[in-house]
């Protein structure tokens, strides 16, 4: 059989594959309301012990990657592979360092025995576990789609290396970073909910 | 179970009865009227009789008739549900206040006056409000006779109500699924006239009146039979849910106390700690989970009667 | 079906769309750090809003693409909305 | 095999790719291949369903203990509901006929994404294998029923992560389906079929897989969420961890309620058919019969509370919920009239697929009347959670979309395996079928108003007359089920060879050869007509 190519479909079929992601986090967003409604104190209270500055840092940190994709798909299309290259390679960067701010916040709190099922979070009231809960359980899977992520656009950079992707066949690259944005997209929504609402 | 004479049995009767009624008559009507159009059709234009079709595309002004005339019909459905629903929302302020505590696998009803009992006891005429508590996982109160349900949820109170008004004894079920002995978690729910009701009600002294103090453990007996233990723990030997009593006191058993088997004698600490913390020893071959702690629920006094009742049955 | 022409996004745009992305990120810190009671989530919230809405439309392309695709995002997004929406009317009343 | 074909090209059947005999299947990207092996799939796990089923009718055939112990009945109406749902129905007509037909109908050569397509079937047998690891390893099958209702899942000692899981990823199985058919709508129909010269079993297919979309990653968060409850101790849903058991099932039924949706519409789609071409006249109102599908996707949204009116939502929740159910049954009455009128003025041939789309409308009719009696507040309070649900809803899972199934094989039969059937066969399976299916569901409904719950696993004396009746309705379904399957099996082996437009229809599919080859047209067709154009007969 021979295959045609569509890219306009990979597009369309890559914005679905976004709704359903946006619709997995709405389900989580409306977990969140519901139990900051029911818990407004604890909920308040919990927020003061995030660190403010990791963050913004951690927002800064994904909206400049964003940035570097969408510019990257730019730089295709005006045939400046290396620079392409340089913004991807930028972005992959970025996005590793937000891991490593990650692991080092989540270790903290670790260390502090605030996790869900530890004695200090028993002790503590139910709100307070539930915003934890929530905390981790949203931004572990924020993490994870970040991984997915540049695991996507690691694949992009090893196709533009090889002269795969151009700037006539560049529906992938397009793709991994509609997808890094909507990374991008949750994030700016996760950092006021659990960070600055207090 | 249903009664076909005269007075209904709770005051949400009629108002089911209209609500139901109204939908399933139209129903019936709509049912019979398009099938038999249907088969009409189907019979009139069979192609042996009518060899060429018609074209029709189709046409406007129908579509708009059957689609104004069922949502009429439906927002008038949707009416004589919620007249009849509503009163069920806003229970009045007089009536007797009757705690109700779902468990897995039975309910227990505490007075206000603290009087414990295994039925559901309520006067007619009155109006009667059920708390509805759980300590376990969700239940829920279906009196078919009285047309009323509600789920009990734990960690929150609710309130249930209703008028009895024809003297019996009806049934109540769980109707939320709640594991393994779902289908044998019911009680009997008594409506009694008023008068017979105060006496009942005002004998507090009842446990102990209807127990025959001379016979050894008939009160730990009665107390166990109120707390509902043997829909978890036979007194046969046969295995339930739970290790049987039968030939339990003085036995020596095989527990898993955090992880690791410990043999150990049941004697009166043991069962003490059995009923107020259940889950902390375990009998071999039995789940973790399923009992909840009696604390505050079964006095000491009370645990003490109960083993006087265990006592008699060694093997 | 042909394939949807594409537009090149400078590169001057998406910096000045990251310039202000990060200036109002620094806002809503700010503004949030000021204690203004049940306002403080609306703003946190609205400026959210439009970080993200910025977000789609340049980032994203939905400006440049087939309208396609912006009805499909915006529809996604009403769709939470009802979701949350007649989720609290349970909750509101209770 | 037959050499003598009449088409210069082989059929997708016969066609010898890289790989041969089961290879030949399971590695193929063709989407007639990747709908046969759905077929066959969603077959076994029917029978296997449906066996449970017809144990557990055993064992409400009198009261106290028949065959089986409760923790039994218990794990056997949990997979019954865990497969039947996740497994047969919801995957039921989309991907089996919808794969099979959809690029077909709309003029194209396959899908927009084969491969995906053939990994979205790898999907759905992973989530299968997950649901059988959960009845084998560790503490027992699962007793919670389909609904994993907090906080019971939590507490209950069977093997819940595999089952929970299994679902999880048999929904991700869905969505990859759904999505692969709105782009395939979108980019690949022939030249000149625009939006309202789809034929109708496409659009509903198009409504149905917005759902899949857009519904099924709600419920595949909770679940999720279901799981981190039970490993890390989270506390979602945990009410002595400050969770809302309610929320649960507000999650859970955001998603299964548009998903009786997805079972129902493509179903609808498949009646919509049938009854034009046995009328050889066009569907009656073909607009309002695509805003009525739109529709019904649109709001089946939001009446996900109906579900819940007795577990203690708010008050204006319930009358809320209430209303938006009434109004989410008058697309559905539009269908029915649109489908009577075809009818009218037809020159209707008596065919059995027309058989079962007729039984279709009438079980469809009483499980959508019924459907109104538990919307009404007042009467659900009392029927709720009883055996009236149990039997409403399995007129219209079971009854419409398993009548519209049937309706859809014997419909789409010949053209998937270029054979005929045995016609008297066929009617005397589906005669038996309808009548077990009146006589097993209905005495439930009595059953349920005079107030038997459901999920019981014994019973008192009162509630043993219908239960009787209802048990042997079942064994006479049995019985009708196995006529049906065994002649269709036969038939696709021995039957007399099916020409390519049997019963005269107007749909592109009719137009390729049965079974149709590989690459579905030679030449791709351009359309200048509707898709039910009899006017020229």
């Amino acid at each position: 059989m021979e295959t045609h190519r569509d890219d306009t479909a990979s597009k369309i079929g890559m914005w679905l594959f976004l709704l359903t992601e946006m619709l997995l986090f709405g389900g989580l967003f409306i977990v969140y309301s519901i139990y900051r409604y029911k818990n407004q104190e604890a909920f308040h209270q919990a927020a003061h012990e995030l660190d403010v500055v990791v963050g913004t840092v951690n927002t800064a940190i994904l909206l400049i990657s964003s940035a570097t994709v969408a510019m990257s798909i730019s730089a295709i299309q005006l045939k400046n592979k290396k620079f392409a290259l340089f913004l991807l390679g930028t972005t992959i960067v970025l996005g590793l360092v937000f891991l490593v701010n990650k692991y080092f916040e989540w270790g903290i709190k670790i260390q502090h025995h605030i996790y869900p099922g530890s004695e200090v979070m028993a002790q503590r009231g139910q709100g307070d576990i539930l915003f934890f809960g929530l905390y981790y359980f949203m931004t572990g899977l924020h993490a994870l789609h970040i991984i997915i992520g540049l695991v996507f656009i690691a694949v992009v950079f090893a196709r533009i290396w090889n002269d795969k992707i151009s700037h006539d066949n560049f529906a992938l690259h397009e793709n991994a970073g509609l997808y890094w944005h909507l990374v991008d997209l949750i994030w700016i929504f996760l950092f006021p909910l659990f960070y600055l609402i207090t | 179970m249903y009664s076909t004479t005269g007075i209904e049995a709770s005051n949400f009767v009629s108002s089911f009865d209209t609500a139901f009624f109204s939908v399933i008559g139209i129903s019936i009507l709509l049912l019979v009227g398009i099938t038999v159009l249907m088969l009409y059709f189907v019979f009139k234009y069979n192609r042996k009789k009518n060899k060429v079709a018609e074209h029709i595309e189709g046409n406007t002004k129908l579509e708009i008739i059957w689609t104004i005339i069922p949502t009429l019909l439906a927002l008038g459905m949707f009416y004589f549900g919620w007249a009849g629903w509503h009163p069920m929302k806003n229970p009045p302020k007089d009536g007797i206040t009757i705690t109700t505590i779902a468990r897995m696998w039975n309910f227990s009803y505490l007075y206000e006056n603290g009087k414990q009992s295994a039925e559901l006891v309520v006067p007619v005429g009155m109006p009667v409000k059920l708390k509805l508590i759980s300590v376990d996982v969700l239940h829920s109160v279906f009196i078919p006779a009285f047309r009323v349900k509600e789920d009990i949820i734990p960690g929150r109170e609710k309130i249930m109500w209703f008028i009895p008004q024809k003297a019996g004894v009806y049934d109540l079920y769980c109707a939320e699924y709640c594991g393994l002995q779902h289908s044998y978690m019911s009680s009997d729910l008594r409506a009694i006239p008023q008068e017979e009701f105060d006496k009942w009600y005002t004998d507090t002294t009842a446990l102990a009146s209807t127990v025959d103090e001379s016979v050894p453990g008939a009160a730990g007996f009665v107390i166990m039979k109120t707390q509902g233990c043997n829909a978890c723990h036979s007194s046969d030997g046969s295995k339930i849910i739970g290790p049987s009593y039968l030939g339990l006191w003085g036995k020596q058993h095989i527990v898993v106390r955090d992880g690791q088997d410990v043999l150990v004698t049941v004697d009166s600490a043991y069962i003490r700690k059995s009923i107020y913390e259940p889950n902390a020893e375990i009998v071999k071959g039995y789940q973790k989970g399923l009992m909840q702690s009696y604390d505050k629920v079964i006095s000491e006094d009370d645990i003490s009667k109960i083993i006087d009742y265990l006592k008699t049955l060694e093997e | 079906m042909e394939n949807e022409k594409h537009h090149i996004v400078s590169y001057s745009t998406y910096l000045l769309i990251l310039a202000l992305l990060l200036v109002l990120t620094v806002v809503s810190v700010a503004v949030t750090q000021i204690n203004l009671g049940t306002l403080t989530v609306t703003i946190a919230l609205f400026i959210a809003g439009i970080k993200s809405a910025l977000v789609l439309a340049i980032f994203m392309h939905l400006k440049f693409d087939n309208k396609m695709y912006a009805f499909m995002a915006i529809g996604v997004v009403l769709l939470i909305g009802i979701m949350i929406f007649i989720t609290f009317l349970d909750y509101l009343y209770r | 095999m037959s050499s003598h074909s009449s088409s210069p090209e082989p059929s997708y059947i016969e066609y010898q790719g890289k790989y041969k005999g089961i290879f030949a299947w399971i590695l193929s990207t063709d989407h007639k291949r990747i709908g046969m092996l759905y077929l066959y799939s969603i077959m076994t796990f029917f029978i296997i369903g449906a066996v449970l089923g017809l144990l557990m009718k055993f064992e409400l055939i009198a009261p106290g203990k028949t065959v089986m112990e409760p923790q039994t009945y218990n794990a056997f109406f949990t997979l019954h509901g865990i497969l039947m749902i996740f497994a047969v129905v919801i995957p039921g007509l989309p991907a089996v006929f919808g794969n099979f037909l959809l690029p077909i109908m709309i003029g194209a050569k396959d899908v927009a994404f084969p491969r995906l397509n053939l990994f979205s079937w790898y999907v759905y047998v992973l989530g299968i294998i997950l649901v059988v690891i959960s009845q084998f390893a560790g503490e027992g099958p699962p007793d919670t029923g389909w609904t994993f209702y907090a906080p019971y899942s939590f507490r209950t000692a069977g093997n819940m992560l595999p089952a929970v899981l299994g679902a999880f990823v048999l929904g991700f199985s869905s969505i990859l389906t759904g999505l692969n058919f709105i782009v395939t709508m979108h980019r690949m129909r022939a030249p000149g079929m625009g939006w309202f010269k789809m034929p109708l079993f496409p659009w509903t297919l198009y409504g149905t897989a917005w759902i899949q979309l857009l519904a099924t990653p709600v419920v595949g968060v909770t679940l999720l969420m279901v799981v981190a409850e039970r490993t890390l101790n989270i506390g979602f849903f945990d009410p002595s961890l400050g969770g809302d058991p309610i929320l649960y099932q507000h999650l859970f039924w955001i998603y299964s309620h548009p998903a009786v949706y997805i079972m129902i519409l493509p179903a609808m789609g498949a009646i919509s058919e049938i009854i034009p071409t046995f009328s050889r006249k066009s569907i009656f109102g073909y607009k309002f019969m695509v805003a009525s599908t739109l529709a019904i996707a649109f709001v089946g949204y939001f009446v996900w509370g109906h579900h819940m009116f007795t577990s203690g939502m708010s008050g204006t929740a319930l009358y809320t919920f209430s209303i938006l159910t009434f109004l989410v049954a008058i697309p559905s009455a539009i269908k029915v009239f649109n489908w009577i009128s075809t009818m009218h003025k037809g020159s209707i041939d008596m065919q059995t697929p027309f058989y079962w789309a007729m039984a279709f409308i009438f079980v469809f009719m009483v499980g959508g009347f019924t459907g109104l009696v538990l919307g009404s507040l007042a009467a659900n309070v009392h029927l709720h959670n009883t055996h009236f649900v149990v039997a409403h809803f399995h007129f219209i899972v079971f009854g419409g979309t398993g009548f519209a199934f049937f309706a859809a094989m014997h419909y789409w039969f010949p053209k998937i395996y270029g054979r005929m059937y045995d016609t008297r066969w066929a009617n005397t399976g589906l005669i038996l079928f309808f009548i077990g299916f009146i006589t097993l569901y209905m005495p439930m409904f009595y059953l349920g108003y005079m107030g038997m719950p459901r999920r019981y696993y014994d019973y008192d004396e009162v509630f043993h007359g219908g239960n009787i009746i209802s048990s042997m309705g079942a064994w006479v379904l049995i019985a009708g089920v196995a006529v049906i399957i065994i002649n269709l099996f036969r038939s696709a082996k021995h039957g007399p060879k099916a020409v390519a437009d049997p019963w005269g229809g107007k749909t592109l599919e009719w137009t390729v050869p049965s079974p149709p080859p590989v690459e579905n047209f030679e030449e791709i067709p351009t359309v200048t007509k509707g898709p039910y154009d009899y006017s020229q007969d």
